[in-house]
């Protein structure tokens, strides 16, 4: 079994959403409180979507106090497994320092949600390997989803194919239309856009699913 | 003040101050008036309202919120209105709207998944109106999204009459296994009251209360409530942990009239008396006294009845969520309410006096404006073509994302008909083939001119929005947006539409489940038009449903009906 | 004409919650600190162009009160930082 | 032990895009308001408890260094406003 350990701060709101589609791609799910120390089993952290500590302060900076986000930093540095932080997720681990760059309020200063389509930029690492379109529809929610990073940094991103996602029209003022970024070994994946919101066909056409499922199988192959 | 003087202050009539001392057998004192005050009020004791209501065909009775079941399942909702609130405060009035609804659904046991918004501002092209409209919506979206529950449909429309009164209306709904549904009634003496959630302040305290207490410079406005979604999340998922502890008996939000009224209608709706002990009551501000804790709104707090020994596991729930903790009563034999401070009695007397509010109802007849109205034909002289555009370009039917992608709409993941593709959206009961869908309508214009077929047609309308995107309507609530019910014309027309929505209902077949009433709609000499908002729900299988939009070139179309 | 550079410190009246300002203080007195009373407000700078100080004055004044704060809500005061000419 | 009450000025960064300030100096000007470099920040104060002036700005550093702001996208400014005994 391919083991999902989804982190749940007090105000994430994706949590639930992301235990069913990960169930839906093949995944063993539990939930993580965030006072919890325990990660080393997991395969995947997920760090979900909502307003964690209601995203007071900055969205994403009270997060990153909480116990769990040591163990992350550890996890990250050790090369345990791999880390997909979606949304609020992105936000955490943009002001934790996990990911370059910060999060800011939209350009429209207005929450906005919609189905946007991406482009996806990097098809040579786990998260996206698998994935058979060249861009994806998939639903953005978000009022602070503005990726902001310096002139040179986001040349040194893109020479090191650091960025996985690109909006294919901007929805919210991000430097050049980044919705997703890797760490330095791709190991861990921040993006704006909501997959696990578009993973059955009840709600959508699934092409979020393709992401979650790519991530399942580069586990799996990398186990074998 | 004078004590005789101080009732009148706070609102009361001197027929009614005669009344609570019959009750008594004597006169109130300080804390007590102030208590009828609150309890006695039109909102906590619809006193222009309760005899009409009673003609509303209704499922169930007295709890916080009504539901209809859909298998196994109950599908719990209700409408409540943030009009003042959100005339003053257009951001923070519509925001505390959201999180007062969402408590009263969370209260029955269910889990909030759904929030719908019912809008009337005045005309979008005036700065003011323009200002409520954008802080009202960003207020919803503000809130809502935070919480965590989408917001998937709502209307919006614009006309004069609201212009200095908006309404504004939000509906929850949410869902819980039927045979988890939570009650708000005690079931037997010596059981602890618990507080959970945020600390307890001066918000909120009513306009009344405070011309005649508190306002000395013009700095202090303490009555404005500020929402936390941060801690309304937390409540939500403490309050669905608490009630699954066995020996949890009994919840209800704190809302209007905060702790006196969530405390004294649990007691008196099992038949038990209760004692509080309000310096246990966690405070945010020095210096508060007794009425003012009894009577604060601040938002976010919820109140538990357990046996004694349960409490413990609260207080665990409670620090895991970041919100505080109290034990701060219990129930007792008798029927009375007492009310301690620091060990000092501020008051003793029996619940029912409180709970039971005089009636206000009088027989009204039809007003002159009625006949006038019949005697004025509409005419239009423009050209069918520019008539077409003028319509399309008005705010009222022009394309409504710019609200509602605002809104999270997909938090959740239950969504399967979104807003702008259908009348109606539709939430999906996870892991079955059903389907939950909701609409929310009213409609002040046809109202006015007719309060009876006007208040009928609404319902009507929910029901044809439901049954076009494949849902069979089973429940309904109602919120009614009314003017100064002292006012002949305005009564009139609310036990009109009172009996047109009655009439819809038996006609449908389907219950009113709950709702609220609106009075006091006006500013100045204007009243709004009477505005009777109707909320729907209904059950759909997912297999077959529909939206609106047109799949296929050549397709064809018709048009059916008279 | 010259150029007056102002600063309004908006700061929640007495009574009206904090929600960001208890939430922080939560956080942070789990981290062990011995924190209280943190509250949130807002700063906003500017630049006026003006015939003179009274008169800027008189706008900054107007400006905040009118557009940048929320009465209902906020305090606020209002500090002239610096004047410099204006450059053609 | 002493109570100190300090107040830390947040603001962006030169160079970072500032929407909010961007929206509200738009609205200004259609207002015909003479007014430029409208930029928004925040104001945090708050309360330390420490055994001397020291300590405390030390702390109070540490605390808006690391958890107040987001160095990649603010400074800050930090200013003791008053001190008082520790009420017992
Ligand atoms: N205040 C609102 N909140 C959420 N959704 C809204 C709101 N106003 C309108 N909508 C949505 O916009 C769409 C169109 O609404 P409306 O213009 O009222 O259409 P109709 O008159 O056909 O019902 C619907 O899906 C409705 O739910």
């Amino acid at each position: 079994m391919i083991n999902a350990g989804i982190i749940v701060f007090p105000g994430s709101n994706c949590d639930r959403d992301a235990e069913f589609a990960l169930r839906k791609a093949g995944f063993n799910t539990e939930y993580v409180w965030h006072d919890f120390k325990e990660i080393g089993k997991y395969d995947l952290i997920f760090i979900p979507g909502g307003f964690s500590y209601g995203d007071y302060l900055r969205a994403g900076a009270l997060a990153k106090f909480s116990p769990v986000m040591n163990e992350i930093e550890k996890y990250v540095s050790k090369k345990q497994g791999f880390v997909l932080g979606i949304c609020n997720g992105f936000q955490i681990l943009t002001e934790s320092g996990i990911l370059p760059g910060a999060l800011t309020k939209n350009t429209s200063l207005k929450f906005i949600c919609k189905d946007v389509d991406v482009k996806v930029i990097n098809k040579t690492c786990s998260f996206t390997k698998f994935v058979s379109k060249e861009v994806l529809r998939i639903p953005i929610a978000h009022a602070e989803g503005n990726y902001y990073i310096s002139e040179s940094e986001y040349i040194k991103l893109k020479q090191e194919h650091r960025i996985a996602f690109e909006y294919v029209e901007n929805p919210n003022g991000s430097v050049g239309n980044i919705a997703g970024v890797y760490n330095e070994n791709f190991a861990v994946l921040g993006m704006m856009p909501h997959p696990e919101r578009n993973s059955v066909r009840t709600l959508g056409n699934g092409d979020g699913l393709e992401i979650l499922l790519s991530i399942r199988r580069s586990i799996e192959d990398g186990k074998k | 003040m004078e004590k005789n003087k101080l009732y009148l202050e706070l609102g009361l009539k001197d027929f009614e101050y005669d009344r609570i001392k019959e009750l008594l057998n004597r006169e109130p004192n300080e804390v007590e008036t102030y208590m009828f005050s609150a309890q006695w009020s039109e909102h906590c004791g619809y006193k222009h309202s309760k005899e009409l209501l009673k003609k509303l065909p209704k499922n169930i009775e007295n709890e916080n919120a009504g539901y209809v079941l859909i298998d196994d399942y109950a599908v719990v909702f209700k409408v409540e209105s943030h009009n003042h609130p959100s005339a003053v405060e257009p951001y923070q009035g519509a925001a505390t709207g959201i999180g007062g609804i969402v408590r009263d659904v969370l209260a029955m046991g269910a889990r909030p998944i759904a929030l719908l918004d019912s809008l009337r501002f005045g005309d979008i092209k005036d700065p003011k109106a323009k200002n409520i409209f954008e802080g009202v919506v960003s207020g919803i979206s503000g809130y809502g999204n935070s919480i965590g529950v989408p917001t998937v449909a709502g209307e919006t429309y614009f006309d004069d009459n609201y212009q200095t009164n908006p309404l504004v209306n939000v509906m929850c709904v949410g869902l819980v296994e039927k045979d988890k549904i939570a009650s708000s009634k005690a079931p037997a003496a010596e059981k602890l009251y618990v507080y959970i959630g945020s600390k307890t302040g001066r918000d909120g305290i009513h306009g009344a209360s405070f011309a005649s207490k508190e306002l000395s410079g013009k700095d202090e406005r303490p009555s404005v409530q500020v929402g936390d979604p941060f801690s309304e999340k937390n409540l939500i998922e403490a309050t669905l942990e608490i009630l699954d502890i066995p020996g949890v008996l009994a919840c209800q939000d704190m809302g209007a009239a905060g702790i006196l009224s969530s405390s004294s209608e649990m007691s008196f709706k099992g038949g038990f008396g209760c004692e509080l002990h309000l310096d246990k009551v966690p405070l945010r501000e020095e210096g508060m006294s007794a009425w003012e804790i009894l009577l604060s709104e601040s938002q976010e707090r919820m109140l538990f009845l357990v046996e004694p020994g349960v409490e413990e596991k609260l207080a665990e729930i409670a620090k895991k969520y970041f919100l505080d903790y109290a034990v701060i009563g219990k129930t007792i034999e008798g029927k009375n309410m007492k009310i301690y401070m620091n060990g000092k009695l501020m008051s003793d007397m029996p619940i029912n006096a409180l709970v039971d509010a005089p009636s206000f109802y009088r027989k009204t007849s039809t007003p002159s404006y009625i006949q006038e109205l019949k005697k004025e034909i509409p005419k239009s002289d423009i050209p069918l073509k520019n008539a077409l555009f003028k319509i399309l370009k008005d705010p009222n039917i022009a394309n409504k994302s710019w609200i509602f992608e605002q809104y999270d709409y997909k938090v959740g993941t239950n969504t399967v008909i979104i807003p702008g593709k259908a009348d109606a959206s539709i939430l999906w009961i996870k892991e079955t083939n059903k389907g939950i869908g909701v609409t929310i309508d009213g409609n002040g214009l046809y109202t006015y001119i007719n309060p009876f077929e006007g208040s009928r047609n609404v319902v009507y309308e929910a029901a044809r929005n439901l049954v076009a995107t494949g849902v069979k309507p089973l429940g309904v609530t109602d919120n009614m947006n009314f003017g100064n019910p002292e006012n002949d014309m305005v009564m009139w027309q609310f036990e009109q539409s009172i009996e047109g929505i009655t009439q819809a209902c038996k006609e449908l077949s389907v219950p009113v489940t709950g709702g609220n009433v609106s009075f006091y709609n006006e500013s100045g000499e204007k009243a709004i038009l009477p505005t009777p908002v109707i909320g729907m729900v209904g059950e759909a299988d997912l297999n077959h449903i529909m939206d609106m939009q047109f799949k296929m070139a050549s397709d064809k179309v018709y048009l059916i009906g008279k | 004409m010259k150029i007056y550079r102002f600063e309004a410190l908006i700061t929640l009246k007495n009574g009206i919650l904090d929600p960001q300002g208890a939430a922080t203080q939560k956080v942070l007195k789990r981290l062990n600190y011995k924190i209280d009373n943190v509250r949130f407000g807002k700063l906003i700078t500017f630049d006026l162009e003006a015939e003179n100080e009274e008169d800027a004055k008189k706008i900054a004044e107007e400006i905040t009160y009118n557009s940048l704060i929320n009465p209902v809500l906020e305090n606020y005061e209002l500090k002239l930082l610096e004047t410099r000419e204006l450059e053609k």
